[in-house]
């Protein structure tokens, strides 16, 4: 079901955990949908991201799109770590199926919703951040025959 | 191989040896159509009759009560569907339970569109159906009340003589899904009034694809799958003999060993469920503590989402499942679990783990050890159980 | 053992040895549930999806356009059903012809109860539907054309094509009950406009109960058996991974052997055809003569009653049928040979041979030479002939 | 599906044939139903059935049927063959399945039919004989569940 990429992610995943000193701190999803995100962030004064980490309540895709998405941000600016989007985060994991594309939405908006915080926190504005949903849940489609 | 425990047998079972031994002649060698003139159909013929009496045995009834089926979920669509049809005139309402596998629920939502009235039964913390309820839900236009025997999620046993007696009393047909009861546990369909039971092979160590429908002498459903005049007239297609026999073989033998099979599966499961209740913190055992199937244990591991626990257990080589099997894909909790009264974020949790007579002592308790790592594990990753731990300390 | 020449191929054949080795460790090694998280259930998974594959390209479709079924009656059931069910906004007039399988006809007669119409299309005593007639029925209530590929008492094959593009031209569902003709005849469904195709494994060396139903991208019928989400949600129902193996490994061979075959029967058919015409007075071939099914031969022997010429020829090792098999047991003539034009008397005493890859000349020999002695043994007896003697005298 | 006194009678048929010398012939059933039975009969001075022979078209039972009704009318008188009825004819074979009785019915309606004319040829009557239908077909009935 999954692929490699997203398995070794998942059972390896990559800056798991909590962080301290956090600057950023996002969380999205709910429970009633399966699945949580939060991600960390440490942004220093040239506003790249030193350091990430990231929590997840959810399946194996949660956690391998939270893992890769915390990769893909790690010592980028804010304004590089906007542009990750969820294909991004998808293609570096070789793919998703069909019924986990909302993972990579949800790690999307994750980063989304960090940057959104570490903005607040500084009084700043993140020029293209839209301030985040915390509930991203598409609607499970009707298959299409 | 990779070491392997396989403890999703609620799901589905592997074919014992003797069951196969007794298919394959009929693959290769007795072929013929059993529903033809020829001497050479005369064996499959008789083979077929054979299978009945074997199944009427088990469950008390005739031999010409048992129509085969192509498995639980056919058998539930034709008793559900048919006595709607058949009983019509009769009335237009359904009695059901919100916990009832898919192939009844879906069946029955199905019958409201054509503008039948289906009332849903609550069920108890445990997930035993509320009678109270039963009672008050009767009324002068049901015609059917399907309960299944045993839950497959969750593994409780529903008051089966209670509710038969009931349906009795009211001149009420008695449909239940057995699916997961038969072959488990003692069933005799006269003792609990039951009008019609779906069971299917594959779930006692007997093939997939076969199945039946037991339809007490009176009942007047006729065909779901219309056709030929096999299965006397009421379930054309040419007879599955492969898949009978073997059925008849898994029964035979699950009816030979139902005792001792009961015996060694509950201690297991018992030992099972006190370890791991004691062992790991916030866990909830989801189902009746003592009425239920002997080879079902199903838990909620707070804070820990179901399919990531899933995986992990499979690269430690053991096969469990979350929520129903028939709808993994799905993003939907369990109906199951919400129906007794579970939170999204707990019924999102859990994690269903289903024995055999294979299993063994040792086979536990590496699982026991390997669900502690685990949760440990995810528990670590979880946002909700951060949060928790902050809140509470 | 006794001598077998095994002559109801239509009615079902043996499996061939290499579908059987292809299902065997799917029964005792490869169990898991197809529909699970663990990887245990993945082999399943992947032996289905391909087995859709095989399927697919023998009918030049998508892998996701084939959905897995118990066999035929229940292919042709949901065809059916789900489409009068799906498009009853559009219409309530379906046309099919006299002359198809019961799966079609009474389940069409069931749809008339619910208020559907249903248009029976006359044959011409080849079988051959009447093509005008056909088009004089399509009405913009129509929703669907339900006609059968090969007919399976007396092998006529019907103009697809022609059919498919009056389906077409007229915005129509075309469904094709092909029970008889896949794996026999090349089928490709865009060729002939097909929507929907039924097929069932045990017709071609595949096992008993399991069979597929073709829907086109598009067609929006939903499911027949509610239930669980197998099948992307069309189909609920374990799957039965043994039976889609073998059916694909039938498939298989089928298509890869479908010329050669083909071309093997028709030789030994016609050879059978040609001899009993010309060596039997008073014998009629049914169906026609070279429109037909590489391996149906369709006799009525005049002033013979059927039956009894089939316990005569099993008397001799020779296993033949006489109406549709899965009417046997029933005392009505076939409604195919009456539809054909055939009088009672000849409808009674009709006799269907239909070979396999494994016939030989001598077998078709002895078949010939026991006709004729039977035939002419029964006639002694017979009052008809006695009367028809005297009366030409 | 048939016991083997009826697959014996079915194959090796006692009195099938013709009796040039006949003096009581009945024919019933019709070919619509898929059963036509004709019993001829050589009956004495003494009202005794000396020779019987029948001509049957039909499925195996109505073969075996009309072969046992030969046997048993067989060196009888004709009244004692009016009282050979369906049932005795059925037992004689051991049974019939429960599709094929009516050919038994047939059986039975046969040997009336064939009485009925020797009564008519003599210029008799036979008390008890009523005037045969020859069309012998119970409808088949909607099975029982
Ligand atoms: C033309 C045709 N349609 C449908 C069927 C039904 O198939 P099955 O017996 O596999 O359900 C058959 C065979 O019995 C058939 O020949
Ligand atoms: C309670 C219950 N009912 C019905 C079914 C459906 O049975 P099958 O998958 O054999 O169609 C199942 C198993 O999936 C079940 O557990």
């Amino acid at each position: 079901m999954y692929s490699e990429k997203v398995m070794d992610h998942f059972q390896n995943p990559r800056n798991a955990g909590e962080l301290e000193n956090a600057n950023g701190v996002g969380t999205v999803g709910n429970a009633k949908c399966g699945d949580i995100m939060r991600i960390y962030f440490d942004i220093d004064d040239d506003q790249i991201i030193k350091d990430v980490r990231f929590k997840t309540f959810g399946c194996g895709a949660a956690v391998a799109t939270s893992s890769m998405a915390t990769e893909l941000v790690k010592g980028k600016t804010i304004y590089e770590a906007l542009e990750v989007t969820n294909k991004a985060v998808m293609e570096a994991l070789d793919g998703l199926p069909p019924v986990k594309v909302h993972c990579s939405l949800l790690a999307e908006e994750a980063i989304h919703a960090a940057l959104w915080d570490y903005a607040e926190k500084k009084g700043i504005v993140i020029e293209g951040l839209e301030k985040p949903k915390n509930d991203i849940h598409e609607e499970e489609e009707e298959e299409e025959y | 191989m990779k070491k392997l425990i396989y403890l999703d047998n609620a799901a589905t079972t592997q074919v014992s040896k003797e069951v196969v031994d007794e298919m394959l002649p009929y693959f290769t060698e007795e072929y013929g159509n059993a529903s033809s003139v020829y001497e050479f159909g005369s064996k499959n013929k008789g083979a077929i009759e054979k299978a009945r009496e074997v199944i009427g045995k088990a469950l008390g009834s005739k031999a010409n009560e048992i129509y085969f089926t192509a498995g639980g979920s056919e058998s539930d669509n034709w008793a559900i569907k048919a006595t709607a049809d058949a009983y019509k005139e009769k009335g237009n309402h359904i009695i059901t339970s919100k916990i009832e596998h898919h192939a009844v629920l879906h069946t029955c939502e199905y019958l409201e569109e054509q503008g039948f009235e289906v009332t849903y039964l609550d069920v108890d913390e445990n997930g035993i159906i509320k009678l109270e309820e039963l009672k008050k839900a009767i009324r002068p236009t049901t015609i059917l009340i399907s309960i299944m025997f045993a839950n497959n999620e969750i593994g409780t046993i529903e008051p089966m003589k209670e509710i038969g007696e009931l349906a009795n009393q009211n001149n009420i047909l008695f449909h239940t899904d057995a699916v997961q009861a038969f072959g488990q546990v003692p069933i005799n369909v006269d003792e609990y009034h039951i009008d019609m039971l779906s069971a299917s092979a594959h779930k006692l160590n007997g093939p997939k694809g076969i199945g039946f429908l037991y339809i007490r002498t009176g009942v007047k459903i006729r065909s779901y799958v219309h056709g030929g005049a096999q299965e006397r007239k009421r379930r054309a297609g040419t007879e599955n003999v492969p898949g009978i026999v073997g059925m008849s073989k898994a029964v035979e033998i699950a009816v030979s060993t139902i005792e001792e099979r009961a015996k060694k599966e509950t201690e297991l499961r018992d030992y099972l469920i006190n370890r791991v209740l004691k062992e790991v913190p916030y866990t909830r055992l989801n189902g009746h503590r003592t009425k239920r199937l002997p080879n079902n244990v199903n838990f909620s591991f707070q804070f820990v989402e179901g399919e990531s626990l899933l995986i992990m257990l499979d690269m430690e080589g053991i096969c469990g499942s979350s929520g129903s099997a028939c709808t993994s894909g799905s993003l939907d909790p369990s109906h199951v679990l919400l129906a007794i009264g579970l939170p999204h974020e707990i019924a999102h949790g859990s994690l269903r783990l289903s024995l055999s007579e294979q299993t063994s002592k040792e086979d536990i308790d590496f699982v026991i050890e390997t669900i502690k790592k685990i949760v440990e594990k995810l528990r670590n990753m979880s946002p909700l159980y951060e949060d928790y731990i902050k809140n509470n300390n």
